[in-house]
């Protein structure tokens, strides 16, 4: 789950971080007062708020209302602004790069830092972004903050603010199960103090159990986006025309190579994970009568349940929301000939393969 | 010969009582797998399908010489529940359980590489040797036995390309589903290394999917180390990208991770690379 | 460094695990108030306080004054009650046994409990006692928990509080910097709460650099103790008339089996650890002058110093405090000859060898 | 051939321009040992005793191929100088630095064995191989080269003995002072298995002393394993009884821990015992 700037700064803040002293307010009236002059900041999860106008300072009251104003309710790369955040300028001396994130390949956390921190930090060549994969057993020391400091040839001083930060970065991730934890900028001001410019802190949505305070936290989220994650379904808007329903973010892929294989494109997908729970199953099918797609494709590879009852959650799905759309419906497993000949009885198409499937969705989806 | 399983493999369930752990311990066991023993807190001196149930994986494995451990148990006890088979010197592990949080899985994974313990998951439908036996979920009725190799990292996909295969009168030596996990205890590099040892394995097949950089890894590893064909499938040629993880997925993966790349990389080590999964049979041929 | 009962009590209560309502005094007057009926518990850092009489109940804030008058002041076994310990009185259904120590043989930590808890813990059979290595790679985990109450075979409430306890028990440990950790009794009331009946702390006395908390914790200690605390050397007082001086524990327990060998008997040892530092030398012999033996007996291994730099530093010390006591000084290092000349030039009585020097010190205390 | 210690020993002197660092370092050199690295935070680019200086191990190795490190740093910080070392790839490391938080020690203990790292100390002498080289602050001068293997918990007492041993012309293969810290990195039994197996060694002193049940686990593995000669000798057979640590010290020890213990453990596994320190050199006749 990620966070808005302002709750990832509070998240810093919490672990001893230093950011600029600042509020969040969702309308322009809640600006009464003002730390000093201050960068007023589009709260939105997509980056690129600067180039959209999301980001603007303010010196005054009166100012600071002003570019609230303009900012709230803007839209910036489909996302519409709901709340901004008010922030101290900062005097900027220098910006560096700090993030923590996942490490898939050693297994473990990753810690990235370069000297050359902002927004063009994805163009940095590799050899100025030092890249320490830390190991879990070992977790941090100040070691790691020596190396850090010492690789950003940092002064005495700095150097040991930057490696307090780091320790602090570690502890976040850990005890707030983080999969990413991001300063970018990390400022040097021209006073010598470091401060987060911006943050970005994802939550790992797997360990929420454990962090009850970010329950009903807000997420930007279309309807039909908000009841697949309720459904615990991953639910994909893409540009073409077919529906897809298939169990298995792998197997949902190649229902898409295999469509591309037949000229047909996917319109929006829904991958109901590695399950053939009969309900589940439905529910989607009545989440894609909603998406009202020009096909359906189904293609459920069964692991335990039975195929017919599989076809009965979907005959009850087209009973409870009838549809236009013709449906190509692939399933594999115990009793398929069954389930095959349930769903041809009630119009469906049927199909067996996974190649054979998705030839026919893609001519019905061309015709 | 087979990988990560043998007749030696003795089972404990852990999670017995539970739905999954009920249903799977009985499918384990029709596949030829010596489930020996269950394990759910509380439960000591039940039996779910004639396997007696115990409070510890300490006392089942004293009890029965369990070796192997199959985790059913919810997300939030997988950890407690591998640490655990850690702790009672249980030697294979298969996390089947989705869902776990990342932070438990780098803790336990690391713990279990220290110990030389081979985990495979979490979040895997774990690994099956026809005609030797099964830990985990993968649907027994797709297998045939045979000489060809399967790691995945997908679970239903896995099950669709050995479908393929058995159609097509190609047997396995060993399926091991990895898991899509982003830390996964056991990774293609791992199952690479012990099918090019394993005897009995003349060819491999290598599942893979956009995202991450273990294919390209996997590619290297061909390239250096391995004799035997592979071939593979990457599933998402097709997919749209995911929406980005700040700057540091950008900056990790460096160009990486796309269905592109890692098709590249493996047609350079040698990989014939099948477009869609029903391709890999005639491959294999 | 071990830590009173009430200090003890403290640390669990601190860390969530339950302990009886109680508070301590220095004099009877302190006694203002009970929590009900009470035990009056003698402060000392020594077993058996119970049969020295220095643990009595009351029911009234008067009896509970003639209690704390009876036991403060006591000396039990060696050491003088200071304060005392009023707590509610628990009732007892059950005394478990439940510690935590350096597990040496596996480099870990050890969890030991018994259902058989209270003070004959020492010579319940092994059978009768869990014995759980917990790797430090694992720490605890739930698991643990289960194990030791199913151990204890509790039912399923007292067993989730114990299996809670040695959670929290095993967190004290590492944040407290524990070695031991140790709940004897471990009180199963009669209404069914688990309590700790009384507890042992010890601090791991290297780790106090980062646990501020337990600065000017006073300790029971003569004036010798104290100064010999202080200069960081080991003293041990003996029932011999031989003061022992050595650097390091090993060659000061050699040297003590040498003289014994001899017919010799240490009164005294000053250990000064690994190191031949002329200063801590120079200190020891001032100490142990202070100390009176018969004869001294100085073996000083050297590493990296020289014998004549040491030598100098003991007769810098006999200078300031002269004694009447024979001296058997035997210094093995750099510039050897030098330094032996030098002691004996000043009537010391030199020796090349350990056996040598047991032997003349030896005779030198039969005379 | 050696134990822990050979001529491709790199040494990296962890707190190289403390006072023990700078005075060891240049002891080593001397004794022959391939001294090539120190470490000591923001002193990179200085050198001591013509030993280039580096900010992190990793530099050092980097740039020397250490693969040994000694570590001096004060107590508060030789956690993280271990890990560091760990971190860095090193493979074996000997830790001098006394009164070392046990819960540290248990820490990075736990990580170096995980790892297969040969961890001595903390709170030791370190290793001397006459005639190849030595790691820590054993005493030189005392050493002969030859074929006994010296194991020793105790500092001072080891030169002591060593010393004798010397004297009678009686030189040492490998002498290693494991510490007498509760928790070590190595204990005797690591060492023994060493001294088994190594070809240059062909009798083994033991110096223990009282306290811990370590002796009598070395005398089970020397009746087990050990074919060659073992003389020993305990120190505090008159020593006063400790004060005990609450019930746990009892609990555990049962009877063990004590001299009469340990004597009589190592003298049933055919080990000689030496009555005093300078009784040595007479029973490895």
């Amino acid at each position: 789950m990620k966070l808005y700037e302002y709750k990832a700064k509070e998240l810093l803040k919490k672990h001893g971080i230093p950011v600029p002293d600042g509020f969040v307010v969702s309308s322009p009236d809640g600006v009464k007062q003002l730390p000093g002059p201050v960068m007023v900041k589009a709260q939105v999860l997509i980056g690129g708020r600067g180039k959209a106008g999301g980001i603007k300072p303010a010196n005054t009251v009166e100012e600071a209302r002003k570019a609230a104003s303009a900012i709230l309710g803007l839209n910036i790369r489909g996302y519409v602004t709901k709340q901004v955040l008010l922030e101290r300028r900062l005097e900027v001396a220098k910006e560096l790069y700090l993030g923590i994130t996942i490490d898939r390949s050693r297994r473990g956390l990753l810690l990235m830092a370069s000297a050359s921190g902002g927004m063009d930090i994805e163009s940095v060549p590799e050899d100025k972004i030092l890249m320490l994969s830390m190991d879990p057993l070992i977790g941090y020391q100040g070691f790691v903050g020596r190396r850090v400091s010492g690789f950003l040839k940092l002064g005495k001083e700095q150097g040991a603010q930057v490696a307090d930060i780091v320790k602090r970065l570690y502890a976040l991730m850990i005890s707030e199960d983080a999969e990413l934890a991001e300063i970018n900028p990390l400022v040097i001001t021209k006073d010598g103090k470091v401060v987060a410019g911006d943050a970005k802190v994802t939550i790992d949505s797997d360990a929420l159990f454990r962090h009850k305070e970010y329950e009903g936290l807000e997420e930007d989220l279309t309807p039909l986006e908000a009841k697949a994650k309720e459904l615990d379904i991953a639910f994909v808007q893409l540009d073409g025309n077919i529906g897809v329903i298939a169990n298995g973010a792998g197997l949902t892929m190649a229902t898409l190579d295999s469509l591309n294989m037949f000229g047909g494109r996917a319109g929006v997908f829904l991958d109901l994970g590695g399950t053939d729970d009969p309900e589940k199953v439905k529910s989607a099918m009545l989440l894609m009568e909603e998406a009202d797609p020009k096909v359906i494709l189904l293609n459920i590879f069964g692991g335990i349940t039975k195929c017919d009852t599989v076809a009965k959650g979907v005959l009850e799905a087209i009973e409870m929301r009838p549809t236009s759309a013709p449906i190509v419906a692939r399933i594999k497993g115990v009793n398929e000939e069954l389930g095959r000949d349930m769903l041809k009885e009630a119009g469906m198409i049927p199909a067996s393969g996974l190649s054979e499937a998705a030839e026919k969705a893609s001519k019905e989806s061309l015709r | 010969m087979t990988v990560m399983i043998d007749k030696k493999t003795k089972v404990v369930v852990q999670g017995i009582t539970g739905y999954q752990g009920t249903y799977h311990s009985k499918a384990m066991r029709d596949f030829g797998t010596n489930v020996v023993a269950g394990v759910t807190p509380g439960k000591a001196g039940e039996k779910v399908n004639d396997i007696p149930v115990f409070d510890t994986v300490a006392d089942a494995v004293a009890e029965t010489g369990a070796n192997t451990s199959c985790v059913f148990v919810p997300a939030p006890m997988t950890k407690d529940a591998v640490m655990e088979a850690l702790d009672a010197g249980i030697a294979t592990i298969v996390v089947v359980t989705e869902h776990v949080p990342v932070h438990d899985a780098i803790h336990f994974v690391a713990v279990a590489r220290s110990k030389g313990v081979a985990l495979v998951g979490p979040n895997c439908p774990g690994l099956a040797a026809p005609g030797v036996g099964k830990v985990g979920i993968l649907p027994s009725k797709i297998f045939m036995k045979g000489t060809v190799g399967v790691v995945s990292r997908s679970g239903t996909l896995t099950y669709e390309i050995v479908n393929a295969m058995t159609e097509h009168g190609i047997g396995q030596s060993t399926c091991v589903g990895i898991g899509g996990d982003r830390v996964p205890g056991t990774n293609f590099v791992d199952v690479l290394t012990r099918f090019q040892k394993d005897k009995d394995t003349k060819k491999i097949v290598l599942v893979g999917e956009i995202g991450g950089t273990a294919e390209e890894e996997a590619a290297e590893f061909v390239k250096a180390h391995v004799t035997k064909p592979v071939v593979a499938y990457i599933a998402g040629r097709t997919a749209p990208p995911g929406k980005r993880m700040g700057h540091a997925g950008a900056i990790i993966a460096r160009g990486r991770g796309t269905a592109e790349s890692k098709i590249k990389a493996l047609e350079a080590a040698g990989v014939k690379v099948a477009r869609i999964p029903t391709d890999v049979p005639e491959l294999l041929r």
